[in-house]
Parts: C-alpha cells; structure tokens; sequence
C-alpha cells in the first residue's frame, strides 16, 4: 500500500554500484532533465564480454535511483548478450513493482544499459546485431 | 522521531480543536435540522460557530456558508461567479497562473463550456501585479479570482488593491484565502472581496470542512442540492463536530497571530540563511511579501522526490510541490509560472512551519539537507554536467 | 433523560468508530497526498477503509469514492449520469415521487437545464412497481435513480428487479442507499446498480463523509474539481479520520446486523402493537417491506410538531416528517406522494430505532404517546370536527 | 438561537385559556386543516362589551397553540374595541418573536378573534364598523 516496495526503498536508501568508472568500456546516457529523470551507466567489460563492473550516476526521483541500482545489480558479472536481455519488466519485478506513474524510470535503466552497450561496441570495434544488440 | 515541516498541505489538529470536537462527537450527536433538544443544541453550537468564524474575518454571520473544505468553497464560488456572469451575458473570467488547481481546473471545466480565461502572469517572484488585473477587466468579464497567498512559494498577493479595482469595475471579486486564513490577516471588507474559501485542516482546525465566505447581495448558487441546510446553498447533513471544531482552532489562530507571526517567520528566515551557503540554491518567491511559515527552495542538479525521502528517512516531513500533483511526473506548475527552467523545477523543495516547530528542529532539518544535498548531487549526472558549466537539457 | 429515537436523521457515533478516528485526529494528522511517511501512513489507512467498505457492499476498492455525505453522493452520481446521456441524446431519467431532495432538488436542477423526468408512483404502501420502471424506460433514458429504503416511511424497495430491468435494456441505474446500508443486506451486485449512494452518520459513523460507489465502466464525473484524490473523480484533501471512522462503523454494522435487525424490528413491533389502540390512528406504509427501525403513524386531529414538541418535553427525541424539511411548512412530500390526505399528513410521526435503544425506552414513548395525543386532540377543533362525523377540510 | 423563544415554550406546554365555552356569545373560527392549523375562539362579553372570558380550542404547530394562548391573555378583560385592535404585531412581541416562517400564526390568532368578535355583533344584533370592527 506504501508508495514504494520495500525493495525500492531498499535499493534507493542503499544504492549499489553508485559512482563512476574511470576509462570505462562503455558509458550510455539516456534521459534528460526537462523530464527529471538522467541515467548513467559505466561498464567494465573483459576479454570474454563479461560486465567485470558497472556503476551508475543518476538525477531522478526515488524509483530512477532504484531501477538503476536494481538494472546494475542484475547484469553485474553478467556476459554482454544476457544483459542485453534485461528488460525493463525484469528490473520491475525485481523490485517488487514500481507504481504507474514510474515505469518509465525501469525503461529509462534497460535503454541506459542498452546505450552502454551499443558504446562499448562501438569503442572496441565489435559487430553486433541492431536488433538484439548481440554480439555477432 | 518526527519533524513535521509541511503544515501548507495539512497541519495537527490542535488540542482546543480536537476539545471542542470531542463533546459533540461522544453526546451531541444531533442533527441541526431536528426539532427536539438534542437537534437544537447541535444547531446552536453551530451557529456559534459561524459567528465565530465570522468575526474572525470580519463577516456577518449569514454570510458564511460551511463547505467540505476549501475545494469546494473554490469551486462553489467560481461556478457561481460564472453561471451568473453568463446569465447576463458575461462569460470571461480573470485569474492567475498559479492559483490552486481547485480553481484552475474548476476554469478548465468553464472553458469547455465556452468561457474565456485570462491568466495573468505573476512573475519571477511570484507576485501578480493589480495593473494587469484592471488592464484585463473588460465589459463581459464575470469575476476576478486571485489567491490570497500561494500554497507552494507563500507569496502573498496585493489582495486589497485588486479588491478595490475590482469593486471599482462592478466585477465580483474571489479569493481562495486557503494558505493566509489563520496565519495571517484577514478581512473580507479592507480585501473588498465579494467570496472568499477557507479550509480548516490548513490551520490546526479539522479535516473535511471549509467555508465559503459570500457577501450578502452575490448570488450564491448551490453545487449540492438537497436538504435546506446553509439557508439553501449546500446540502447535506452537518459535520457538526468539524464546524464547531474549525471555529475553535481558528479563533485560538487568530488570537495567537501576532505572537505566531513572529515567532514562524524566525524559523523560517533561519531556514533561509542557513542554507545560503549551498551553491547553485536558491529561494523561489518574495521574502517580503510571504506567508510566515512557507519556504520554496530549488537546489540545482537534484531531483526533488529523492531529496523529500531522504529527507523522511531523517523523519523530516516536507514537501516538493504541492501535495496534490504528487504521482505527477510534470514539475509544479507554480514554479514553472514564475519563470523557473523546467530542469530546476526538479529539485524543489517546499517547507512549511508553524508554532508548533522549534529552533532545535530547524537545525535538524538544515544539518539534513547539507548533508543529502551533497550526496544527491554526488551521484548526479546532470550536477556533473553543471560543474563542467555544460548546457543541461 | 433523553430517549434518542430519531436515528433516520442522524446517529450516535459508535465508541468503535470513535476509537478509530482518536488515533487519527491526535497523532496521525497527514495528508494523503504527501509522499512522507505521515503522509503515506494516513494513505494506507484510507486505503484500508476503502477496502473495508468495498467488502460490505460486495464492491472492488476502486469502484469506491469517497464523498462529503450522502446529498454530494446522489448528486454527483445524478449528475454524472445525466450528462453522460445527454452527451449520447439521452435525456430522460426516471426516479420515484419519494425520493430524498437531495435527489429530487437535483432532478429539479437538470429540468431547468432541459432534461425530463418521469417520476414513478410509490402507491399508497410506498413501493415502487418494478413494471412502472420497465415501462417508463425509453429509448432515450439516461439514468433510473430509484431509493432502496425510504427514509421517511422506512419502506424498502424492489432493488434487485429494478436492478435486473436496468441492466437488460442497458440503462444506468442509481440507488440511494443511505438509509438502508448498514441496516439491511446491500450489495452491488445482487441489486444490479452501477451507482449507489452512503452516508456514514446514518450507521453510528462519523457526520461529513459518505461514499459513492460507482461501478467499474460506469463514467463519473467530478462535482469538486481540483486535487487528483480519488483518482481524480472528487478533490480536496481527504478527511481521513471520518473514513476511517465510517469503515469502522460499517464493518461493525454489518458483523452485527443479524442480530440487529431482530432485535430492532422487535422494538419497532412494540411501537406499533403499542399504539393500536388508539383511534384514528394508522401506520403508513408497509410492515412487511420496511427498514427495521422505521416506523411512520398518522394520527388525526392533531399536528405534527406540536405532538413532537411535547414529546421533546418528555426527553423523547422523534420526527415528524423528515428532518431536512422542518422549518417548512407543507407536510412532507413522501405522505403526500402516498396518498396520505394533506390534512392527516400534518399529523404524522416518525420514530426511528436503532440497536442502542431498549424496551424499556419504548415503552416510556409509548406512554407518553397515550397521553399526548388524547390532550392534543382535546384542544383540536379538527378532533372535535372527526368527533362529530364532521368533513375535515 | 433556540427554535422557539422561552416565552413561546411556555404558552405552548402550558397554553393558558383553553378549552370551549358553552352558550358563548361569540365564536370565531379560521384556518384549514390543509394548511396545518386551525384556531377557534369563543367569546363570553358582558353588558359593558367586556370580555369577561375566552377560551380557544387549535389545531397547529407549538406557534399556532402558543399565538392562540397569547392572544387570549392579552384581549381577556378587555372592551371590545381594544380586542380588535390587537395586532398580530402585538402577539408576536409578546412572544418575544416567532420564526420568519411562522409568523402567520400569529396573524391567524388576530383573524380567529376579529371572526369571533363579528360573530359576537352578529349574535347580538350589534351595529359595528366593518371596518375598524369596532362598535357603533
Ligand atoms: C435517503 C437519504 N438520502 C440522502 C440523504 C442525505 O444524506 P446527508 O445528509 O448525509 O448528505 C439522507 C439523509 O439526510 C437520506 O435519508
Ligand atoms: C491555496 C489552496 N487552495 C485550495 C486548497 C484546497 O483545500 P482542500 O484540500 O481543503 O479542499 C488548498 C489545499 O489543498 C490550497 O492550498
């Protein structure tokens, strides 16, 4: 009946991956601050497309914070094709749910991922497909 | 422990309040409109309590009409207003951009009936300007509404200037006097207002019930039809305890005033200066011309609900806008009227006190906020854009 | 001494209910609408009682609105319907002679604005026919709006059938039901309703609130317009203890309500064998269909209020008529629309019982009624007329 | 604030002058049962045109039995002519007022004695001024 989960409160008081990675393998932002909501995620990648680490930066409201903490969380030692299979339903679920009106903060983290990746390829010159983001 | 700093959405009943209530609600359980004792006892105490009330703004008793709450006084006022006005052909009202959407959106509904809204512009510090309210008078305009003092900055309008143009004009004049009943004064005749709203629960007084102040000779029209209750202007069964209860905390109010006035404003000014050290903040509205008690404050690069429950986690009850657009994803349509960039509209922050905050409150909640400003901004990526002075969008 | 015996008016507040608004009112004082845990805490209790409410009717939480009583109830409800119809060119509504003024006066309303309205005959034993609703129903009927229990007489209506012929010729279908919930079995489905209207003070729960259910698909529209509470349908800040406080009523209402209903038709029979000894003195309608503590008598060659009075003198608390039109004077329109002759009409009585009252306070009324009518009546230059075979005009 | 003055209470629990008079030497009767009260009023005038008694019988509401015992105490001992002159002013101030809606009780209590009084002059052959009611 509160506003949030426990699990969102959880995830906002206490968020994990918070921060930066210097010369990062990947780093997408998607958002913007007209509509209060900016995520960024780093990501950490070795040689055999696992996500070694991931932070996120974020400027949002409580379940922006959490869906970050939450998307981070779930693709953290993850290979690079699984994480592209985060959906923002996932992250939802994981939290127990998000109210209505705050879905869109669980699209926002699946796209900032997804933006992460796509860079990443892009920096390290790897093919994928468009459609799944995959790696070929 | 609970620091509650958000007495603009609703404050604690008082003890005298809550007193007053507890006789009715245990013996005098009576219904006014019965003949017998136990009716004409609950109708006595409520008619004291409309003298009360009344004297409280300068009223006659007749002209005070007892409501569900301010909302309803809002839109009651407004449809009358308008439903007369357009009986005769006048079907254009004047507002402001930043009235409480119990009048904005009662104007909506009017618009779609085919009335013309003018808003006027209240400006970078959240202050309408008489000059454009008798600039935008013209021949078919129904009624003027203009609130007493902003719910979300506390600015308080120059009611008693804009009655008078008004009264010059021959335009019914309204009021929602919501935030400024209680806290600051009042009177229906130096405001020259033909309605005024009030809401009980914004002043220590119960939820649930509000009056609508109109001045004999407007015509009242009724939103609620039924019973003879309100001489014919509202129907319905008496909440009686809440009358009653309503009076009391806001005759205990306006004794108090003075002292109150006083002593909220320290707090509030403490809150003021105490966070003018956080770079990139600043206070929204007229420090002048503002209620006691409310304080709006934008911290850029943060965004304002995260602030608010981090703040709760501390046991600090405030606000970030107004309590009704809360599960609004739009920013306050109070701060954006003032100018403010959508982006920093974000991250503000409403706190309103009372007499009932202390000193030692006050630095709990400033020692709070430089300690979640920082960290909020720390994991904020738009912060980091600010810092490396790139355009935030 | 106080016989309390005119609960069809208003109620006592149950300790239950009172014990569950306490809380509210000393400690619990946020708003709804606040994202804060004071805020979010007064959230879920209002939740709660939704939900609470929603089981005693046989409703789903969200198809429950909370409204100021039962008059804001059948108002909006009314008027939702109406120009939803008017929209599709539908406007015709159908209600019944009797109904409460709270529906009537909004009828009396939505004429002026065009609308027409068939009102369905009650017969001399105040039930509607559930064949004059099927046969008034047109092409263009937006709304039947037919009472479940009358409030005057206490006779209770043919709900489900009327139910039934609404929904299979696909017209919306109101019952007010203030009078009947928390007395009688009322749920939403078994009666068919899209709309049905609560008032909590008639149940022992608190004065000022009342529900609106409304089915889901059923459009309502907003009579206060404003805050987004009540998912959008009814701003103004929630009066949360007198929610709290009507769910609790209720629910203790309906535990009891086996019980309650054959302890207080026993007390109503009582009233009824009572008085049969007294000439010219008759019961108006019907004892079989009748709401368990409601009992309405004529008794010819004397008035109303004197009769009321004088029992008033007795510390009896009664009615005569029902109390919204006192101060009026014509006799009430529910005798009236029963057939009742006007001059026997002012002669009417109304007791209205409840579980709180005992046999031994009947039997005190029913003393008194021994004596006050023979003296009124002794007085009468009508009695003296009936006396000698006389005709009364 | 009551419903009723003290003053109307009292002439209604306690209404002073009630009752019939037998052989009276005027009755007046006005009012209908349709409209909720009827006030009957029966005279006893002595030789000098004094009213030696009065007696009322009413149908009504506490105003309409309190207007009546009023009106009856007030013309009791009177001449005639003063009778007649009692307005139902008079009656309502007595009572220290009377609700806006029930003031025709009182104007009924002045008609019931005025009816009376004409009945009385009628009776008795008595030459009056149709008029002031008063006698030639
Ligand atoms: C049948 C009926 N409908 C509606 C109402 C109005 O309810 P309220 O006075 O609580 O607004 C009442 C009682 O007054 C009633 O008895
Ligand atoms: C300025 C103003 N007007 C109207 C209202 C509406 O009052 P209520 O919620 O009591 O109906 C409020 C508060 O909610 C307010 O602050």
């Amino acid at each position: 009946m509160a506003l949030y989960s426990e699990k969102v409160m959880e995830h906002f008081t206490n968020p994990q991956n918070v921060g930066k990675i210097e010369n990062a393998d990947g780093v997408g932002e998607v958002g913007n601050a007209r509509c209060g909501d900016i995520m960024k995620i780093y990501l950490k990648v070795n040689d055999e497309g696992i996500i070694e680490d991931v932070k996120f930066n974020t400027f949002g409201c409580a379940s922006a914070i959490a869906s970050s903490s939450m998307a981070t969380c779930l693709i953290k030692g993850k290979h690079i094709n699984d994480a592209v299979e985060l959906s923002n339903k996932a992250v939802v679920e994981a939290l127990d749910g998000l109210p209505a009106v705050k879905i869109h903060c669980s699209v926002l983290a699946e796209e900032a991922i997804k933006d992460a990746v796509k860079d990443y390829y892009e920096r390290s010159g790897i093919a994928y497909d468009p459609v799944t983001l995959k790696m070929k | 422990m609970t620091i509650y700093a958000d007495n603009a959405a609703t404050t604690r009943l008082s003890e005298t309040a809550l007193n007053a209530m507890l006789d009715l609600m245990k013996d005098n359980y009576g219904n006014p409109s019965s003949l017998h004792h136990k009716g004409q006892r609950a109708k006595e105490l409520v008619e004291e309590a409309r003298e009360d009330i009344a004297n409280c703004i300068g009223a006659k008793p007749n002209e005070i009409y007892f409501t569900s709450g301010g909302s309803e006084a809002d839109n009651q006022a407004i449809l009358s207003a308008a439903y007369y006005g357009a009986e005769r052909g006048k079907k254009h009202i004047i507002s402001s951009k930043f009235e409480h959407h119990a009048v904005l959106h009662t104007l909506d509904k009017l618009k779609k009936e085919g009335f013309e809204v003018t808003l006027v512009d209240v400006y970078k510090n959240g202050i309408v300007k008489p000059e454009d309210i008798a600039s935008a008078i013209r021949e078919d305009t129904a009624l003027v509404t203009i609130m007493t003092a902003n719910n979300e900055v506390g600015t308080i309008q120059p009611i008693e200037e804009i009655g008078k143009i008004c009264k010059e004009k021959g335009v019914i004049f309204h009021t929602d006097s919501v935030q400024a009943v209680g806290h600051i004064p009042v009177d229906v005749n130096t405001f020259n207002c033909d309605m005024l709203s009030i809401s009980s629960h914004k002043f220590n007084g119960p939820k649930g019930v509000g009056v609508l102040y109109c001045r004999k000779g407007t015509v009242l029209t009724p939103l609620i039809n039924g019973g003879a209750q309100e001489r014919n202007k509202r129907a319905g069964t008496e909440y009686t305890y809440g009358i009653v209860g309503m009076a009391a905390a806001l005759k205990e109010a306006v004794k108090e005033m003075d002292e109150s006035i006083k002593y909220v404003s320290a707090l509030r000014d403490r809150i003021i200066d105490g966070v003018g050290d956080i770079e990139r903040s600043f206070v929204n509205g007229d420090r002048e011309h503002s209620l006691p008690g409310t304080v709006n404050m934008c911290f850029e690069g943060i965004e304002g609900e995260s602030l608010l429950l981090l703040l709760d986690g501390d046991g600090i009850c405030a606000s970030s806008g107004s309590a009704c657009t809360s599960g609004s994803l739009d920013p306050s349509h109070v701060l954006l009227s003032m100018g403010v960039p959508v982006e920093i509209a974000h991250g503000s922050l409403r706190l309103s006190l009372n007499s009932y905050n202390t000193e030692e409150e006050i630095d709990i909640i400033l020692s709070s906020i430089h300690r979640i400003v920082p960290y909020l901004r720390s994991i904020s990526p738009v912060w980091e854009k600010i810092q490396k002075g790139e355009v935030v969008e």
